[in-house]
């Protein structure tokens, strides 16, 4: 079936405009990029088409990548259901995002550069969802992060930029750290890297109890999954990443890339109903990201960072799908989701377009200045809150609902989650489009490049749950328990509707209410407003010790406190204090000398006086 | 100790003697030709402890190896000589405690 | 006899060994160490390698320390200053080196529990002869290679002592 | 064993890469002393045939893979490996070395002898099947390599790096041979062979000596793998050695040494592993560590690269731990994706540096992308090589040395050593970052594109390293093969 067409498109997109776009028109740029993953969805449709219904997976072995001893690790692609499914999400969305992108970069410098990155991206997110072993999936998984690395870090002249870049990467490669620990333990335990000979094998071995070998890799997997997914505790890049381009920012930080975790989650299901130890601390990290994130979102004022602890928040929902049990409906919720948050944030793109500002106390009023915006960021809000029949409203459902035959607690936190989901949603929706002017007085509406992928989302993220995603997963997956009941749902719509309600009349109806109360809080609204301080917390416990234990401890320490210590009491010349690297490194070759005959006198000592003469 | 002759382990002792004191000498000289002398030294120590492991042995192959080592002495000390003249040269010096320019 | 020799001529050895370390003075630490070669000279003949001996005078104290001398000459070095210091030589710098002998003697005696007495003229391959038959045979390759490395050492003096550099 | 006093012309054949080299060598000074320091660009041509004639030869050498020389050289498969290595990095190293020479108005033939020669040293050492055959190869490899670190003899820093250099690896030259000494005395020979039989016999008939001699032998070649604490010497000398050379001593040496450390302790001293296996794990824990932090602080690209290549010597020291013919494919792996992608980079910073080495600062580097995107680019994919990507050689490399590690049970090692690789990560980002993030510097600003040789030499090397990422099977499955050392 040709499979490898789909990553090949975009990644001859990227080559093209790479090497030929910085003297091609933007035409030529444009038709590229958006022709590369045209192409790739096209042929992800017939693809999809000739294999329907899909029912078993569809493998292609295209060459061998390493052959060591009697372990084969090939260069293979396979589609299934699950693939199926990203697939559609990552190329559907990703097209509209890149016709989006040719109205939201027209007036940007290095406009090739940007549509090569874009495609570079496509190229490994397709690459990592239709691999057929662990060790290609951690090719597109890496080189996602890659291009993350260098969309956030676009506009390069701004240090916040390549800080949050900066950022971004070395939180992942914590995360990154695990899961690499992690694919080693699996070909260690299964001998295989091979999707299908790995989790029939974990099918075969019994529930673990306690912390078995199966635990140990589903834990390892899910800390890999916290820093690509953005949950706790390695959530804190991706607000940041929001200096990164709208257009990034909804196909890289909302629709795809930080979903590969719960992908990776989900595509691992085999190896974690083994492990349900495991699985509850997916759903426990899950569960306090979702809630902890929508805290936070309640206080920004930052558009795009409101919608950046939405994602996290939401992602943490998938989580708590996948840890309940509940794939199916995890990535039914990812494929909602890919929707509604594609279009908040496009829709804050656009209104970012139209005014050059993202702070939400600075708009106001803008409905009738920018309707289109208006209306489909309206559609996304009610979706992610859960109105009926909405996209969101089925997948969260499904969520809860099997939050709840898990443990009832989870579901009612998850149902305060959705209440104040819908609360700080609908927050920015008002102080965007409601209420008078604040502080911007010319604003336009976005060309119909921009408008008309908004709307085709709007409809989408309406409509998109009627498509019967997690009951086409079933086969996938081990079944999850819970049947529908009625009570349950109208608490969650109802929690949603108070929510909107809520926020009604807090920035509409009673304005200046928010800020009282905001007031009254006093040090807990402060407490959430700085995101509970997290980055601070980390930069003390974490960033810093680093620099000062290499610096400090090292040096003033070891080297001044011992060494100088017992040199200015032992003999007359001790001389200046460096650290401890430095000493070793003084460039002073008596020094190094001393150095190399420790080293063999430590030598001798160990192995000829020691160890010889067994 | 038999009047004939002493323990073969002596010359080796005195062999590990020499070894240590060429050590000595290269890290607690400062000129940078007698740390240089230090080591020729220290080769020596080897070659006499090749030359007793020859007797004891009773083999030709160890007075071979310690052939060998005064080939490799001689061809260090050419381009060993060699290099501390550019350095004089450029730092009108031998003192290796001047020549720390590159360090951290 | 063979005792009261070793006796002399290590201490010699010994005590140039230790001169070689203690001067200050280059040319008195030179002069040492050709007492060291010197003294070693007669103990390998004591353990019958006559070829080595003999090349131990030729080539070690008749061209490489003439090589130093000469150099020590010409840079015109005199009594080394006590500039500058090394905090790690001079304070691990002792322990570390009776460390290495003690641990050396150690594994000496370890290895060579039984004293075998060292007895001159019990030894009788270590001439010429047999020397070069072991050279073309079995030591072929080290031997040509050896002429590869006088080669490299004379193009490194070259390049490196050669006049001048246009720049 | 023969006694023959006339090699045989299939022992020639096994020698072929050497002697080629060894002969072009002495040809380049010839023909030096003949033109008058003139032709320094024809010598260096000359030397680029020679490396690429020594590379048949080594491959025709691996048709008739056997022993050589009274059994003291084995052209085996583990010595084609490590001779294709230390040829392809000496040849990437003279094709960039001749524009940087050119510009230091120092380009002469002995320059190029003295990198043959260097290379066919490297190249016995890792065919060496004997203990002074390898010592004296060893000497070959390292006396030149003293001479091209202070070859540009007017240079203050070039000088101080060659009497460091020469004065430490002497020193560390001194106990190697000590070592070499107190093992003839317990096994009654140097061949390795016969070393492993001696060792091999009933547990305790080992005597300490052997342990004593493992001790100084692993001291070193740890010095000329940079392993610590044997590592002090290679920051400094990286730095005052002229960039190609740096690039040169980066690469042939370590790999050879890798090579000598691997057959002396898979063979010889593979009975008594037990007693040194524990020294290396923290050598090699240690190595990783100094290597990592330290250059977490640098700012002179040089001397950055010098600690990066302390850490990788440290992450080849984890396969050396696991002891296994696994562990030595791995470490063989690891080298051949180290040396392109190490040799790239000093291309490129040998170009950049332009006369008298004015721009080595990591800021100076600031905007090449704007100015230089394909060097720019392929400097990308080395480092992110270094860093370990996948799609690179040096992701597999560390996938197959920690794989190695895990086999053989070394679970903290690997743990340590996949933090370390994470830290690392931050270093070789900066580069980037500077590069791509920047406003170009004034040092990339007025920078020409690079002139042929260099670009060929980082084509070169940034092809080998993603071929390394994308089709490791074949070179892997070669070094498997090659890793069973014949006792």
């Amino acid at each position: 079936m040709h499979l490898w067409l789909i990553p090949a498109f975009p990644l001859a997109g990227f080559l093209l405009n790479g090497i030929f776009g910085r003297r091609a028109s933007k035409t030529f740029v444009n038709a590229v990029a958006v022709g590369a993953v045209l192409a790739s969805f096209l042929w992800t449709l017939k693809t999809l088409g000739a294999l329907w219904p899909l029912e078993a997976l569809h493998l292609e072995r295209y060459f061998t990548w390493i052959q060591a001893g009697d372990v084969r690790i090939g260069f293979d692609l396979a589609m299934d259901r699950l693939s199926a499914v990203m697939l559609l999400v990552i190329t559907g969305v990703g097209l509209l995002i890149h016709i989006y992108s040719i109205g939201y970069m027209a007036h940007e410098g290095g406009y090739y550069r940007f549509f090569a990155y874009l495609n570079l991206f496509m190229f490994f997110m397709i690459t990592l969802v239709l691999a057929a072993n662990f060790l290609l999936l951690f090719v597109g998984w890496e080189g996602v992060g890659l291009c993350s690395y260098l969309l956030i870090g676009f506009w390069f002249l701004r240090s916040s930029a390549t800080n949050a870049a900066n950022k971004a990467f070395i939180v992942n490669r914590v995360g990154d750290f695990g899961f690499s620990i992690g694919i080693y333990l699996i070909y260690l335990h299964f001998g295989s890297l091979d999707f299908p000979e790995v989790f029939q094998a974990a099918s075969r071995q019994p529930v673990e109890a306690g912390l078995g070998p199966l635990t140990l890799i589903g834990l390892l997997l899910a800390v890999g999954a916290t820093g690509k997914s953005a949950q706790i505790p390695l959530y804190v890049w991706l607000p940041d990443a929001m200096e990164g381009p709208t257009p990034v920012s909804a196909l890289i930080h909302a629709a795809t890339m930080v979903t590969a975790g719960v992908y990776m989650v989900a595509r691992c299901s085999a190896i974690y109903t083994h492990a349900p130890l495991a699985m509850e601390a997916v759903a426990l990290i899950g569960l306090a990201t979702a809630f902890l994130a929508a805290t936070i979102g309640l206080t920004q004022f930052d558009i795009k960072k409101v919608f950046a602890y939405s994602t996290i928040s939401q992602l943490g929902y998938m989580f708590l799908g996948a840890g309940v049990g509940a794939f199916g409906a995890s990535i039914y919720h990812l494929w909602t989701h890919a929707f509604f948050k594609a279009l908040l944030f496009l829709g804050a793109g656009s209104l970012i377009h139209a005014l050059g500002e993202q702070d939400l106390r600075k708009m106001g009023g803008l409905r009738a200045k920018t309707p289109i915006t208006f209306w489909t960021l309206l559609a996304a809000a009610v979706s992610i809150s859960g109105v009926p029949f909405t996209a969101g409203f089925f997948s969260k459902d499904e969520i809860l609902l099997a939050a709840y035959h898990h443990a009832p607690w989870m579901y009612w936190m998850g149902t305060l989650t959705a209440a104040l989901t819908a609360f700080y949603v609908f927050r920015a929706i008002f102080l965007a489009f409601f209420g008078e002017p604040r502080g911007w007085s010319h604003a336009h509406e976005s060309p119909p490049v921009m408008t008309v992928p908004l709307a085709l989302l709007a409809v989408l993220s309406l409509i998109g749950g009627f498509a019967p995603v997690s009951r086409w997963l079933a086969p996938s997956f081990p079944a999850a328990q819970g049947h529908h009941e009625t009570v349950l749902v109208a608490i969650s719509v109802g929690a949603g509707l108070a929510g909107i309600a809520l926020a009604w009349w807090f920035y509409v109806a009673r304005p200046g209410l928010a800020e009282r109360v905001a007031a009254r809080l006093g040090a807990f609204y402060r407490l959430v407003y700085n995101k509970y301080f997290v980055d601070e917390i980390y930069r003390a416990a974490l960033v810093q010790p680093v620099i000062t234990s290499s610096q400090q401890m090292l040096w003033r320490k070891v080297d001044v406190g011992w060494i100088d210590g017992a040199v200015n009491g032992l003999a007359a010349r001790a001389c200046a204090a460096g650290d401890l690297l430095r000493r070793l490194q003084s460039g002073n070759l008596r020094s190094y000398a001393a150095w190399v005959l420790l080293g063999a006198l430590g030598l001798l000592l160990t192995i000829g006086v020691a160890g010889g003469a067994r | 100790m038999s009047a004939a002759g002493v323990p073969l382990s002596w010359y080796l002792v005195l062999a590990a003697l020499l070894f240590t004191l060429g050590a000595a000498g290269f890290i607690f000289r400062r000129n940078i030709i007698t740390m240089f002398m230090c080591i020729e030294l220290m080769l020596n120590a080897v070659n006499l402890t090749f030359v007793a492991l020859a007797y004891h042995l009773r083999q030709v192959d160890g007075l071979v190896l310690a052939f060998f080592v005064m080939v490799v002495a001689a061809a260090e000390a050419a381009v060993g000589l060699a290099i501390i003249l550019t350095v004089f040269r450029n730092r009108a010096s031998v003192q290796i405690d001047e020549v720390q320019a590159l360090k951290d | 006899m063979d005792a009261l020799l070793f006796l002399i001529f290590a201490s010699i050895a010994a005590v140039c060994g230790l001169n070689v370390v203690i001067q200050r003075q280059p040319i008195a630490s030179a002069l040492s160490l050709i007492g060291v070669m010197g003294s070693l000279a007669v103990l390998y003949l004591l353990l019958g390698a006559q070829f080595i001996a003999a090349a131990q005078v030729i080539v070690y104290a008749g061209a490489v320390m003439v090589l130093f001398v000469m150099v020590i000459m010409l840079l015109n070095a005199g009594a080394e200053r006590p500039t500058g210091a090394s905090l790690v030589a001079s304070t691990l710098g002792v322990p570390l080196l009776a460390g290495l002998f003690a641990a050396l003697a150690y594994v000496i005696f370890a290895g060579f529990p039984e004293p075998e007495l060292v007895r001159f003229g019990q030894f009788r391959q270590g001439g010429a002869a047999e020397l070069g038959y072991a050279l073309f045979t079995r030591y072929l390759l080290v031997f040509e290679l050896t002429s590869v490395l006088v080669l490299i050492a004379i193009a490194g003096a070259v390049v490196l002592a050669w006049r001048e550099v246009k720049r | 064993m023969t006694h023959s006093f006339v090699p045989t012309g299939v022992e020639l054949l096994r020698l072929s890469p050497e002697i080629l080299l060894v002969l072009a060598g002495t040809l380049l000074l010839v023909l030096e002393g003949l033109t008058g320091a003139k032709r320094g660009r024809e010598l260096g041509r000359l030397a680029l045939v020679a490396l690429g004639a020594a590379l048949l030869a080594s491959l025709a050498a691996a048709r008739q893979p056997g022993l050589a020389f009274s059994g003291s050289i084995s052209a085996d498969g583990f010595a084609t490996f490590f001779r294709l290595v230390v040829i392809a990095a000496g040849l990437l190293v003279a094709l960039f070395s001749g524009p940087y020479l050119r510009r230091e108005s120092a380009e002469r033939g002995e320059y190029y002898a003295l990198l043959l020669y260097s290379v066919a040293g490297q190249c016995l050492m890792a065919s060496a099947n004997e203990l002074i055959v390898l010592f004296i190869a060893l000497e070959t490899s390292s006396i030149a390599s003293y001479v091209l670190a202070g070859y540009l003899r007017a240079d203050r820093r070039a000088n101080e790096a060659a009497v460091k250099y020469f004065l430490l690896g002497s020193f560390a030259s001194a106990f190697l041979l000590y070592g070499i000494a107190l093992i003839y005395g317990e096994a009654g020979s140097t061949w390795l062979g016969q070393i492993r039989a001696a060792l091999a016999g009933p547990p305790g008939s080992a005597t300490p000596l052997a342990g004593a001699a493992a001790a100084f032998l692993f001291a070193g070649f740890a010095f000329k793998v940079s392993a610590a604490p044997f590592q002090v010497w290679a920051p400094d000398v990286y730095q005052g050695a002229p960039a190609p050379v740096a690039a040169f001593l980066s690469a042939g040496p370590k790999a050879a040494a890798f090579a000598g450390l691997l057959r002396v302790f898979m063979t010889a001293f593979e009975p008594v592993s037990a007693s040194w296996e524990g020294i290396v794990w923290v050598s090699a824990l240690a190595t990783m560590i100094v290597g990592n932090l330290a250059a977490l602080l640098q700012s002179n690209i040089k001397r950055l690269l010098a600690y990066s290549s302390i850490a990788h010597a440290g992450y080849v020291m984890v396969a050396v731990t696991a002891h296994s013919s696994i562990g030595t494919a791995a470490a063989m792996f690891y080298l051949a994706a180290y040396v392109f992608m190490n040799v790239g980079a000093f291309a490129v910073v040998s170009y950049f540096a332009r006369q008298g080495e004015r721009y080595v600062h990591v800021d100076d580097l600031a905007g090449l992308a704007w100015r230089q995107p394909v060097v720019a680019a392929l400097l990308s994919l080395l480092l992110l090589s270094l860093i370990g990507v996948p799609l690179t050689g040096g992701f597999f490399g560390k996938f197959y040395v920690f794989t190695a590690a895990l086999e053989a049970g070394l679970v903290w090692l690997t743990v340590l050593g996949l933090l370390n690789s994470a830290v690392a990560a931050y270093y070789y980002l900066r580069i980037l970052v500077v590069m791509y993030m920047r406003e170009p510097s004034e040092a990339a600003a007025d920078l020409a594109a690079p002139p042929a040789p260099v670009r060929a030499a980082l084509w070169a090397s940034a092809l080998a390293t993603l071929i390394l990422g994308i089709f490791p099977s074949t070179v892997l499955e070669y070094a498997s093969k090659a890793a069973a050392l014949a006792p």
